[in-house]
């Protein structure tokens, strides 16, 4: 099936934009707008509002009607998780059966992130919106380092503890500041010689499973992630592992 | 809505009273004329109400094919005819409309006994009765069972794709976003139309055909959201225009829950003519009252054209005048949804001190009635985002003033009727705004003498001041004039006069007869 | 200079996206988005928000940044009248001295359009924002004929007074019920061989001069339309008609 | 900000006092401690404010340079040495200067006769105090000049590009919009860098470098667009962080009006050492005091982490500890800028009003303190409309209750720092939403025992408990065991410990015995 934006009747692919120009307000700056939003490739193209927002800048809101829609049928979605997942008992059930060992998960926020809730949410024993976090799974032993975590301290501590897994979270994302730090995660883990050692995760609010594995991680979670998504992620590659 | 209001503005209830007073004796003279007169509409309601129905090769409906056949002689009324040929020819009512919708004349057939006629009509009465008390008994069953689960002000949204299945598609969207109340706004034009189309309807600008089948699928669809939401869905149309009394009719039939219904609204802003309207209006009311229908009046309408602060005493004035007519049609304040308009100009310093002055001087003069807030539309610009503010603001004032009927605004306002994301972001900015400060109302007192008190008063005068000037002068002669909505309409102009009809002596509608008798109008 | 969308940096392309997918919430859905808005030609395409609105359709929120940009050079401003407009007193002292005789405009809200507020706002007297109506101008004779009138009433009337311009509202839009109402309303005029002999004008907040010129009108006028607008573009076309 | 607060609460005075005394209670050791101690970065902020500036080549300040220098006799403080090596060299000081970024020891010039050195030392203080008395002179003349042009609450955005350039075009457009205080945000961790960078930066994460060259850059740009608004336009910074004095110190020279300036923000957020803080805190609040900058605390970020309702008490008592080491610092109550937040959750029933209860409560108790009072961050998601109704409550929230500074939200909070487009349309709904409502909170009362009167009280009781802890067990014990923000802080742990110097008899710092004597705090 081709899904294209639906405004009030199917397939009439009415979208909404909002965005501004580096053009004073006026005449120019809307005809420049619409076209813009016509050169995108949509039709009936309105820039219904536009409004200065200093000398040299002004801002505009537009609808068009797409042109395209997206076969859903070719579509692969990529989450670290299907749709079901263990609840924490059968995910310690598991471990105790058929791992026969603790899980160690070691976890931070690194670089110069300082956003813990994020981790915390995933690891602590209180956990999130009523789901407790990994500290509070009897087979799992946690390890929770806090903000701003450099990744070679990290990985020492890791390898100290020999983990299963490693959990990063990246909440900044400015200028691909996450980008620039988890790459250099994956690099230090190989130079070392230590990537196949570890299940690497990572986790943030701008975060995707697309992007973590295009970054050589083993699997991305983004907003609404719990620690349930966590460890049956976990619980279930290192069965595939050890089989 | 019936929890006593608390009075916070100290308006004067000798003020109040007067207004009521003059209200009273401003439509006196109107009734006197709506008593004395029929309308063809008024007629194809009552042959409705009998059962007349569908529509012939060229969709001119069966109540229209009637009426036409016996104009000349509509001062006895349409429906005896009608229940003479269903007596001679011993057809069934489905069987006669097809007949007529295949050119069968109702008005050559002499007319029989009196006595079998009427004993006809009153088991169409009957069978009519036990459709809509039937029908309220199931309205009413369904709100015990889902008690507590609407919000309050009730949330209503407007659908306006103009195609019914589409319509249905965003009616059930918004049931599932929270939606307490929904409204198929009808295609542009159609309140000019001297009929009412037949059938199910894809093809409208601006909204969808009113038609008995599209209400009957629209109701449909509702009811299964209703068990599936567990909340009472309200379904609104309008009961407005040159077939006003005929729309009530199939609502009433149809199980709709509101109609826009206004006394004076066609005249100003449809250009229908005045007697027209006030007759039509009366039985269209009759009927919704009978139905358990709660009315929207059209005060909302004064400030799309004029101006909120200088014009609230036109809102004020109309609405003692629409409760008034409706009273003489026999609705109870319960039914009465009184309308008016958060239309205060955005960048007004303190206008939203104003509009909250006003929509709270609304729910203490009116505290048993279902006022009907109307969203910010004027001042709404293509900048959505400042317009989602404004309905936020709006939001906020309709808790903060205890409405009872809230139309949710739709950031697009100024653009296009409202896609199914509009109305699920304008559903979910009423609930967190209306949730987040839920008990506001109740947690506030204003200032003695402050600028919402003393606006409050203001107003409430400029309206006695007016009332004045229209018992004064009459109120035929106040639309004469342009006292309302800067707009003039002379009393022997507009549309729909032709169908004008005064009584004569043998005048028979026992349906009228009926809800009259129910609704406890007898001695008017 | 080729002017591409602005977030905070020259440049970066931001645009604000927002739409419905008749597709449940989820995870397909939430990819399909952002698979839609790379094909419409955007990077780093981050769907922000999704939630459900029934159970076959989902909206979205998404930022992405254009690739695109939009010369400027190449842009024609087509607005009907141009950056000076004559005041009310300039207009009629122009009409007065240099065309000497009155000017007839005839205008109505067509169709079943009943939006008189607008062709209000250029026609009575008491104008709109403190710019005063057609009416008010003393060498202007102005008949405006209200809501919901006929083309062929109109025209019928345009011919009876003479006029030098006929002002037609649009107001309604939706099913681009405006665009058959205009079409109709230029091939009545042709079909009476009228064209020629009247300027002919249309108005509306979804109107633009670009649609008007195509539809076969002499100009078209959107939001922010004043009085002024419209006498300087029938003073100055009259002006070149007669010259 | 300075007209006599209305009590609409009623809160228990004595109740208030009690919790002022327990402040003072709980503050005297610790500035007991503070007395006896200097810092790294005190000695840096002094250097700097006699004028050593400029970096050597590998970026290494100047200031740092002489302290590292000294560090080891640093009991008697910096300023003495860098004094003799301009005494000794005869050098200007922009000359010693660069001679030390050439890698000149100032520490290997054995010290001159002491009375020339106080002269000289005097000289400089006379300098700096001429320059920042001056600042303050010409803030106070654009500020009568433009009486009455800034809105109220102050209207306060934030600019974050990361480059110094750029962040002045996101200014002057704010500025442009309507915003009457712009804060350069600091690039992320800059807090924790233990020097200030040196020069325009152009390459910072999710903010910009806090460098004298950037304030200047960025005051320049300010001023220009003040005569263009005429409206004075305050710039704010952050004396945050493991160098507060020295950022405090730039930021009274180059003028700027505002700084974020805690107490205890760095122990708890960037796990600073708390010894450091501390002694930081202090100095830099009286460069603050003299150089007349706002202090914006950082109490809202309590509620980033932590729930809104139960966690109340905290922000208060954080409030009561901040006036007081304010105070401590001769900062007078208009200069106090105590921070609180809106970050109740959407979806709580009546958590607006909980949270009107709290804004005001506020309010009341510090009715001098122009509060500053921070936007919805934590409940802030991707739904981007949404986020603009959270923020237009905020917005109402915050005019209802007598804020002093607004900051802005954004309705794209939960993902990028903003762009252009977003503040222009958080300023444009906080004008409206502020415009429309302005007189609200003289035109209202709220209900005796009420929800909102209930609400402020317990707050208030909450936090006379909570301070009385912290009275019996202290306040470093207290941060030792996680009693605020749930972090636990222990004494000689954190960042900067290393950085803690005792003072010697000889301790020297005539720029501190200025201060404090311009400041009336001689006897402490
Ligand atoms: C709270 C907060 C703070 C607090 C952090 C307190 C703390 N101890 O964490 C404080 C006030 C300290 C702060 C500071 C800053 N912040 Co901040 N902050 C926020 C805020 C308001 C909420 C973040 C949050 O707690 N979300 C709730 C948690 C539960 O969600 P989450 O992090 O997404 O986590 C979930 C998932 O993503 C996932 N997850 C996350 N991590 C991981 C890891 C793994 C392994 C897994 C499996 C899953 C997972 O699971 C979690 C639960 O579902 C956001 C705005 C917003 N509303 O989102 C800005 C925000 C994140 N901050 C921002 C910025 C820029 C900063 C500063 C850099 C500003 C500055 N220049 O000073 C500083 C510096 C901090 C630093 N050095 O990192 C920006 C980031 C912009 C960007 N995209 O780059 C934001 C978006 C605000 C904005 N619009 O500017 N911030
Ligand atoms: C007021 C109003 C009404 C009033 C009209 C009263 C009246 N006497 O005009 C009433 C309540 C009657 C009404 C009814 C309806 N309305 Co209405 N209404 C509006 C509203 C709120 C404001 C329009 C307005 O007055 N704007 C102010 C004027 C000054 O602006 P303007 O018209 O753009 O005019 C300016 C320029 O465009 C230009 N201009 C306009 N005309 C001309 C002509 C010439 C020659 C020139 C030179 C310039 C010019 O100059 C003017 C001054 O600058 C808008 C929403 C909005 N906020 O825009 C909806 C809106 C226009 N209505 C709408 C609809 C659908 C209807 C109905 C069809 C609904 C229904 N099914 O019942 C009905 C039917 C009316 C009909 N048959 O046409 C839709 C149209 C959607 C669309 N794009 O198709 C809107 C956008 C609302 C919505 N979102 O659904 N409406
Ligand atoms: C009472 C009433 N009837 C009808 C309508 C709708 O317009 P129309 O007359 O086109 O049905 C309104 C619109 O606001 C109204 O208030
Ligand atoms: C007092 C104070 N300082 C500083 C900051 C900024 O963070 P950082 O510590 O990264 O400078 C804040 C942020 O809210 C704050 O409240």
């Amino acid at each position: 099936m081709i899904a294209r934006p639906y405004g009030d009747t199917l397939d009439d692919g009415a979208v909404q934009f909002s965005f501004t120009l580096p053009v004073p307000e006026g005449p120019l700056g809307r005809e420049a707008a619409r076209q813009l939003v016509e050169k995108w490739g949509f039709e009936q193209v309105d820039v219904v509002h536009s409004h200065s927002l200093s000398e040299g800048f002004s801002f505009y809101v537009a609808y068009g009607r797409a042109t395209t829609g997206i076969d859903l049928a070719g579509i692969q979605v990529e989450e670290a998780t299907g749709p079901s997942v263990y609840t924490m008992d059968e995910a310690n059930e598991i471990v105790r059966t058929r791992l026969g060992r603790k899980v160690v998960v070691v976890g931070a926020c690194t670089g110069f992130d300082a956003h813990t809730v994020g981790i915390d949410a995933i690891m602590n024993m209180k956990g999130y919106n009523h789901h407790y976090g990994l500290e509070r799974y009897p087979e799992f032993e946690a390890y929770n380092l806090g903000a701003q975590v450099p990744n070679e301290k990290l990985i020492d501590f890791a390898v100290k503890v020999q983990a299963d897994a490693i959990l990063i979270s990246q909440v900044v994302t400015q200028k691909d500041v996450h980008i620039q730090n988890l790459t250099q995660f994956i690099e230090m883990l190989q130079a070392r010689g230590l990537r196949e050692q570890f299940l690497v995760l990572v986790g943030g609010s701008r975060i995707g499973n697309k992007l973590a594995v295009e970054l050589g991680f083993d699997g991305g979670f983004g907003k609404g992630t719990f620690a349930e998504h966590v460890a049956t992620f976990i619980v279930d590659r290192l069965l595939e592992r050890e089989a | 809505m019936t929890a006593p209001v608390e009075s916070k503005l100290g308006l004067p209830q000798d003020r109040i009273d007067q207004a009521r007073e003059l209200a009273r004796r401003i439509a006196r003279p109107v009734n006197q004329f709506i008593e004395r007169h029929t309308t063809v509409s008024v007629e194809r309601a009552t042959l409705r109400l009998a059962g007349a129905d569908g529509a012939n090769a060229e969709g001119i409906p069966v109540p229209n094919l009637v009426v036409d056949q016996v104009r000349d002689r509509l001062e006895d009324g349409a429906l005896l005819p009608y229940v003479n040929a269903l007596v001679r020819t011993g057809d069934s009512v489905d069987g006669l409309n097809q007949k007529i919708a295949q050119g069968f004349r109702v008005d050559e057939l002499p007319l029989g006994d009196r006595g079998a006629l009427e004993r006809k009509a009153e088991e169409l009465v009957e069978a009519f009765a036990t459709r809509v008390k039937a029908n309220r008994a199931f309205r009413a069953a369904c709100q015990e069972r889902f008690a507590g689960r609407n919000h309050s002000p009730l949330l209503y949204v407007i659908v306006a794709t103009g195609n019914i299945h589409e319509d249905v598609k965003q009616a059930r969207a918004a049931a599932f976003q929270g939606a307490d109340v929904v409204a198929v706004i009808r295609t542009t034009a159609q309140s000019l139309l001297d009929y009412v189309p037949y059938g199910a309807t894809t093809e409208g600008f601006g909204g969808t055909f009113a038609t008995q089948e599209n209400f009957r699928i629209m109701r449909e669809a509702l009811d299964e959201e209703m068990e599936r939401q567990e909340r009472y869905i309200y379904l609104t149309n309008y009961a407005s225009g040159l077939c006003m009394p005929e729309i009530a009719a199939m609502g009433a039939m149809e199980r709709l829950d509101m109609m826009l219904n206004d006394s004076i609204y066609g005249i100003l802003f449809r250009d229908i003519n005045m007697y027209r309207t006030f007759v039509d209006q009366k039985f269209s009311r009759m009927i919704n009252s009978f139905g358990g229908l709660i009315i929207n009046t059209g005060e909302d309408n004064y400030l799309t054209t004029s101006d909120a602060v200088e014009k609230a005493h036109t809102v004020l004035a109309s609405q003692f005048l629409n409760e008034r007519f409706a009273r003489d049609a026999g609705l109870p304040p319960r039914l009465m949804g009184l309308g008016h308009a958060f239309e205060m100009d955005p960048w007004l310093p303190n206008g939203f001190l104003l509009e909250l002055a006003q929509a709270r001087m609304a729910r203490e003069i009116f505290p048993e009635h279902p006022l009907k807030y109307m969203p910010p539309t004027k001042h709404m610009t293509g900048n959505i985002f400042m317009g989602h503010v404004q309905d936020a603001m709006f939001n906020f004032a309709s808790k903060a003033s205890g409405q009872g009927i809230h139309l949710l605004g739709m950031l697009t306002e100024a653009i296009h009727t409202p896609f199914m994301m509009d109305r699920a972001l304008a559903l979910e900015n009423a609930r967190y705004v209306m949730n987040s400060m839920k008990d506001f109302a109740s947690e506030i007192e204003f200032k003695k003498d402050g600028l919402i008190v003393r606006r409050a008063h203001q107003v409430l005068e400029e309206t006695v001041d007016f009332l004045e000037v229209l018992d004064r002068i009459g109120l035929m002669e106040a639309l004469e004039q342009g006292l309302f909505a800067e707009v003039k309409r002379p009393r022997d102009m507009g549309k729909g006069l032709e169908g004008i009809q005064e009584r004569g002596p043998d005048y028979y509608n026992p349906f009228e007869t009926y809800l009259a008798s129910e609704l406890g109008l007898s001695a008017n």
